[in-house]
């Protein structure tokens, strides 16, 4: 919900952005808080409460969890903190009788929401209040921005899919660690930019930098020496799972729980009636260019052709001359710094968190598999595909759903046509 | 013999399956610029022979040597960077790769030689050098095997293995596969091929070698082996006699 | 020379006197390549009948496209009454033609004795819910133990009863999966080169193992490379070239068959290409 | 350190509910896997369904314990038809995506607002074990088991949790020692031998993934009646990859190593993130706090998951001849 906002309106975006940097702000000051706070409870669930990007004090918030119940009011910014003694999902609510005259909730229902704290200690709950933005647009419009976040976000998921691409195309690996590698990325861009005040060129290229060589350190550590035992490729694909899991939570262990807010939202740019910012038409542009730069290099280069060839046939490949292994070792180079860059551009539009990247794998999965296993313009065409179903499927069904319906069309191709959109029929086995 | 060998496999013992040898004590000498055949019933163990001198079979004794050096099971590019070039029977063409980039690869250690070699390639192959866009994978399994064949022919090799170069084509296909061996044997090239079809097989080649149950049997010239009544026996039993 | 096995002379497709198989305009295309294109055939009831050729002939997808473990472009076949085309291979197997593969597909990690007791068709305890009811299969189960037994002894595996099939050599998994074949009591059992791979030693058991076979009524159909082993038992040869069927009859006339000879030694013999250039190849051929 | 305490909590991890509940999911999991050498990736779907479908049959239409129970599973038995009807025919990891896509998919309907009514969205439902534990013939107490110390109800749902954990390793039992379990490994070494010996590998295949989702369903069950909550987070993919962990562990082609590897894996992961608080509070680690010590945990999860693949897949009593991934 809060991803979506921000590419809507105007007013959304703005709402979001500082409810963001409020965040950060907390974060920041936590030890602050705790001290006004009698109560030295570790894990804490916090918001501001906003109308037409004007706090509203004064509102009550109950926080619930089994026989535990806590209320605050909101103070004069609107900020609202509650601190809780256990882990747990929290039934937190709006007690919507505290609002001003005038002032209801975007949506029905809308005062209840919920604080996962089952795995990190902060959650945000943000609750939406006033007009809702959408509803003024008309059929088309709508149509219109869906279209373009589609394509915004499909263009990012063929960048990273293209990654999962490479590597099953070469070494037959389906990959679940991949996500990790989008969230890597996102979030050394947020140490670099935020962190280190880098400037976003630097920060960006220093963050796709660290994604390469965690690739090449991951297949030479890792992914190498299992190639080399022979071990099988379901074998390895469990094995990715154990590895995602691991690099996951130390992800969570390092960078914490909460979300990053990494470029502040960006300037508003209008396109007829699409509201984007100036970072996503920079970010479309940079993954056009890539995509077609990932063209040119398996195309036009000599390594990219041998990457082609190793794909087709590795034994012929060896045959030929083709040194197999350091075609891999490329591979996971290229593939892993195309997927860091994915997380950069992902996490300056949307913000990033550990759970990042492991929240789309499975569109990845879904982009590749939809597209044909092991063709980078199947990934492409499928992540397309896949970008479009979630964002335009957001029309017609509940927002919540929309991955939902990525992963039941993914379903319905496979069973119409397993060997994917562009695949070749011999790899189904 | 004065002159080195440019292969000579020297009893060679080898095998898939532990326990199970394909070839027993089996022995091949290639001189410059010869044509030289290895035919024999099926399950003889042509192909075998032909990938334990390539380092695919695993060579249990015996030695491989390429103008007097040990290459016994060595590595496939190392083979490749020393001259030698091998044609698989099937799946011998990348097929998402166009016929230039298939060619491409076959130079893939020495990439500025391309043009010089594309044009000798291409010299033997006219119609490779016409279609050179076009991909590999639509092309028919006689065209097919004259991408293979080019692609080998890249590395300028001083011994092309070829494995069954006519099979699956069709009867004008595999006259014509037989002539461009021919034209490339002429061309200077040391060519090794095992071949299905025997009597093809020993008209255009120097000498064969003919294998049965992993062994060598007999060695000739293909003119002595094309015209004797063993073969026949040799491939259909003694089947005929009953 | 007269036969008992064809009506008329034996021919490619030619009728048979009682055939178990008779398969129509049987083709099947890789892509551009045409690997099977059998227009008649028909095998004969209660005989070994030998199928061979020259690699690629299309020996192995003709098994194949007849027990169901692929489709056909074209084509139709009826096995004892049934029409086969387009049904699945394992109610082909139901029906009593049961196939070996090439490749030995020994499961290797269940023993000798249950790869056994799985070539039964008739165990009431393969069924969900009756599996539970230990009574109602015991009986059955112990029968089919006790052939499974007196099987495996012929194969002489009987030492191995308990052993995982992955400890068997090569040869032995060859028998066992022939063994196995047999305990449904097939009518037709399909092997796809049975000798390939197999000792010396155990060839002349596995011989005489087909051989019994005939005499227990089954019919046998076989890909065989080696030629030794189809002069011995075969009763009727049938050879493919190309994916046709280039000639048919009793292993001592069909290797005179020049056809056969071309097949296996190369075609057009009578052109050399030691004289003739690639123009003339083009054109002349 | 408080040792006792320590030893205590692990203890009471070997005869937990959700241990029970694991190993019933990674029993069923066994089924897939190890005897049919199935790659299902969902099996948290299969345990959510179960959980759902009693909660919404309680909660919904008023049915009582039986009749939730049966809904349950009539739940997770079509969702496996469903899912096996086109992807049974597929390559193994084929199998692997759909079953896990169709787990997510299925969580995040789960937690919509859309269905709040039935569903009770992203908070879940709860209070719907009434008439479950309206069977429960324990007296109200604190009952004392050694060194701890349940309720009656603690202790119910715990004799009900490991007694179903004992029916199924007997059903499990029972099936794989007879001919159809024996047609079922067949299937796992290879699906064509298993064709031409006439079996419908197909069909053989949807018994199998019915049969183990059902056994995972009755696990999603016992897991969300302990605490009588069942909220959609719980069935995310970690859960799956915690069964495929404790298969792995204990074995996957065998009925004893689920239920030995669900025990030692909860043991080992509470024993372990004891000690570390403990160290925690001594200050011997002064870079964590006790919230990351919960993080911890899954990290060691994964790890545990890598390492036994590499070096002993057939985990602790299996036989390594009798365990190999297809492919």
């Amino acid at each position: 919900m809060s991803q979506l906002n921000i590419r809507m309106g105007r007013k959304a975006g703005v709402f979001l952005g500082l409810v963001a940097m409020l965040f950060s702000l907390l974060f920041a000051g936590a030890p602050a808080h705790a001290a006004d706070d009698p109560s030295t409870y570790p894990y804490s669930i916090a918001g501001t409460i906003l109308n037409d990007d004007k706090e509203v004090p004064d509102v009550k918030i109950t926080a619930t969890l089994d026989d535990f119940t806590t209320s605050v009011v909101t103070n004069e910014w609107g900020e609202w903190e509650i601190r809780v003694p256990k882990q747990g999902i929290y039934k937190v609510e709006l007690d919507v009788t505290t609002l001003p005259a005038g002032v209801t909730m975007t949506d029905k229902g809308g005062e209840v929401s919920e604080a996962d704290l089952t795995q990190t200690d902060f959650a945000a709950v943000l609750f939406s209040l006033g007009k809702s933005t959408v509803q003024a647009q008309s059929f088309s419009d709508q149509l219109l921005v869906r279209v373009w976040s589609g394509l915004n976000f499909g263009l990012l998921l063929a960048i990273a899919a293209i990654g999962i691409s490479l590597i099953f195309g070469t070494t037959g690996l389906n990959n679940f660690a991949h996500g990790e590698m989008v969230t890597l990325g996102a979030l050394f861009m947020w140490v670099f930019y935020q962190g280190l005040g880098q400037n976003i060129i630097v920060s960006a290229l220093g963050a796709v930098a660290v994604v390469a060589a965690f690739g090449w350190a991951q297949d030479a550590g890792l992914w190498k020496p299992l190639r080399k035992r022979r071990m099988g490729l379901n074998q390895m694909m469990i094995v990715s799972i154990g590895f995602s899991i691991v690099a996951r939570y130390v992800l969570l262990l390092v960078f914490g729980g909460d979300t990053k807010d990494i470029g502040g939202g960006g300037n508003i740019v209008q396109l007829g009636p699409i509201y984007t910012s100036d970072i996503a038409l920079v970010s479309l542009v940079i993954c056009v260019i890539i995509l077609a730069g990932v063209a040119l290099f398996l195309t036009r280069t000599r390594i990219g052709k041998a990457t082609r060839a190793v794909s087709d046939n590795p034994s012929l490949a060896a045959a030929t001359g083709i040194d197999v292994e350091r075609i891999v070792r490329i591979v996971w180079i290229v593939a892993s710094a195309l997927t860091g860059l994915a997380g950069v551009l992902y996490g300056l539009q949307f913000q990033a968190n550990w759970l990042t990247g492991f929240d789309i794998l499975l569109l990845l999965f879904a982009a590749v598999t939809l597209g044909g296993l092991g063709t980078a313009l199947g990934a492409t065409v499928g992540a397309l595909i896949i970008g479009m179903v979630v964002e335009v499927s957001s029309m017609f069904i509940p927002n919540e759903l929309k991955y939902a319906a990525a992963l039941v069309v993914l379903i319905v191709i496979l069973i119409v046509r397993p060997q994917g959109v562009l695949g070749k029929k011999q790899r189904i086995g | 013999m004065s002159q080195t060998p440019v292969v000579y496999a020297e009893n060679l013992v080898a095998g898939y399956l532990p326990g199970i040898n394909i070839l027993n004590d089996c022995s091949l000498v290639a001189n410059q610029g010869e044509l030289i055949g290895i035919i024999g019933p099926n399950g003889a163990g042509k192909s075998t022979l032909l990938k334990s001198i390539f380092g695919q079979v695993n060579v249990r004794a015996g030695k491989v040597w390429l103008n007097g050096e040990d290459i016994t099971n060595l590595k496939a590019n190392k083979l490749v960077s020393k001259g030698v070039a091998f044609v698989p029977q099937t799946n011998n063409v990348f097929p998402s790769l166009t016929i230039e980039e298939n060619l491409q690869m076959g130079v893939f250690q020495t990439p500025k030689r391309f043009d010089e070699r594309f044009e000798f390639v291409t010299n033997i192959f006219p119609d490779l050098g016409k279609r050179r866009a076009q991909k590999a994978g639509s092309l028919s399994g006689g065209e097919r095997q004259m991408v293979a064949m080019g692609r080998a022919l890249m590395i300028d090799p001083s011994v092309l293995l070829l494995d069954e170069p006519s099979a699956g084509l069709s009867p004008v296909r595999q006259d014509e596969a037989f002539l461009r061996v021919k034209e490339v044997n002429k061309a200077g090239v040391t060519v090794i091929m095992v071949e299905q079809n025997a009597r093809r097989c020993l008209q255009i080649c120097d000498r064969a070698y003919v294998l049965d149950q992993g062994k060598d049997a007999h060695t000739g010239t293909g003119r002595e082996l094309l015209n004797d009544p063993k073969m026949v026996e040799l491939y259909l039993g003694n089947l005929a006699e009953l | 020379m007269a036969n008992q096995i064809s009506v008329g002379e034996p021919a490619p497709g030619c009728k048979k006197v009682d055939p178990i198989l008779v398969a129509s305009n049987v083709t099947r295309q890789f892509g551009g390549l045409t690997a099977v294109n059998v227009e008649h055939l028909e095998i004969p009831r209660g005989q070994i009948t030998a199928l061979i050729g020259p690699n690629g002939a299309g020996k192995t997808t003709m098994f194949n496209l007849l027990t169901g473990f692929d489709k056909p472009n074209t084509g139709e076949w009826d096995f004892d009454g049934h029409k086969l085309a387009g049904v699945a291979s394992y109610k082909v197997a139901r029906l009593g033609m049961i196939r070996t593969f090439q490749l030995t597909k020994a499961l290797s990690l269940l023993t000798v004795l249950d790869n056994m007791r799985l070539g039964d068709q008739k165990n009431p305890g393969e069924g969900f819910l009756a599996s539970f009811l230990r009574p109602s299969w015991k009986r059955h189960e112990a029968k089919i133990t006790a052939k499974a037994d007196e099987l495996l002894k012929r194969f002489k595996l009987d030492a191995k009863r308990e052993d995982y099939a992955a400890a068997l050599s090569g040869g032995q998994r060859k028998l066992l999966e022939m063994a196995r074949a047999l305990m449904s009591d097939p009518k037709l059992v399909m092997l796809d080169e049975p000798m390939a791979g197999v000792n010396p030693a155990l060839t002349q058991s596995l011989l005489e193992h087909i051989k019994g076979l005939k005499e227990s009524g089954t019919t046998v159909l076989f890909v065989e490379h080696d030629m030794h082993m189809v002069r011995h038992i075969s009763d009727w040869v049938i050879v493919m070239a190309e994916g046709k069927v280039v000639a048919e009859g009793p292993p001592a006339e069909v290797m005179k068959n020049p056809a056969v000879i071309d097949a296996y030694l190369g075609a057009h013999a009578n052109s050399d290409l030691g004289d003739v250039t690639i123009g003339d190849a083009k054109e002349g051929n | 350190m408080d040792w006792l305490n320590i030893l205590n909590l692990t203890g009471g991890e070997l005869i937990g509910a959700y241990t029970a509940a694991y190993v019933l999911c990674a029993l069923g999991l066994a089924m897939h896997f190890g005897f049919t050498g199935l790659l299902n990736f969902g099996q948290a779907a299969f345990a959510a369904l179960g959980a759902y479908g009693y909660a919404i049959a309680t909660l919904s239409f008023g049915w009582n314990m039986w009749g939730s129970v049966a809904f349950g599973l009539l739940c997770s038995a079509a969702f496996a038809v469903v899912l096996g009807i086109p992807t049974l025919r597929l390559r193994a990891d084929y199998l692997a995506i759909v079953t896990i896509a169709a787990a997510q998919a299925l969580r995040f309907a789960f937690a919509t607002s859309a269905y709040d009514e039935v569903t009770g969205g992203a908070n879940g439902l709860s209070q719907f074990g009434e008439d479950f534990y309206n069977y429960n013939p324990i007296p109200e107490g604190r009952y004392p088991l050694g060194a701890l110390e349940f309720s009656e109800k603690e202790l119910w749902i715990r004799i009900v949790g490991w007694s179903l954990v004992a029916i199924a390793a007997l059903v499990m039992l029972l099936l794989t020692r007879s001919p159809w379990g024996r047609v079922l490994k067949g299937i796992r070494e290879d699906e064509d031998a298993a064709r031409a010996l006439g079996k419908n590998v197909f069909a053989y295949k949807i018994q199998s993934l019915v049969i183990g989702g059902s056994i995972a369903s009755l696990g999603g069950m016992v897991f969300v009646m302990s605490s009588q909550t069942n909220q959609p987070q719980t069935w995310g993919t970690n859960f799956t990859f915690m069964i495929w962990t404790i298969l792995l562990l204990g074995g996957a082609a065998t009925i004893l190593g689920p239920v030995v590897g669900g025990m030692t894996f909860f043991a080992l992961l509470m024993f372990t993130q004891s000690i570390m608080e403990g160290l925690v509070t001594m200050g011997w680690l002064p870079f964590l706090d006790i919230a990351q010590v919960g993080q911890i945990r899954f990290l060691l999860v994964g790890l545990v998951l890598m390492l036994l693949v590499i070096f002993r897949p057939q985990g602790i009593f299996g036989n390594k001849k009798e365990l190999q991934f297809n492919g």
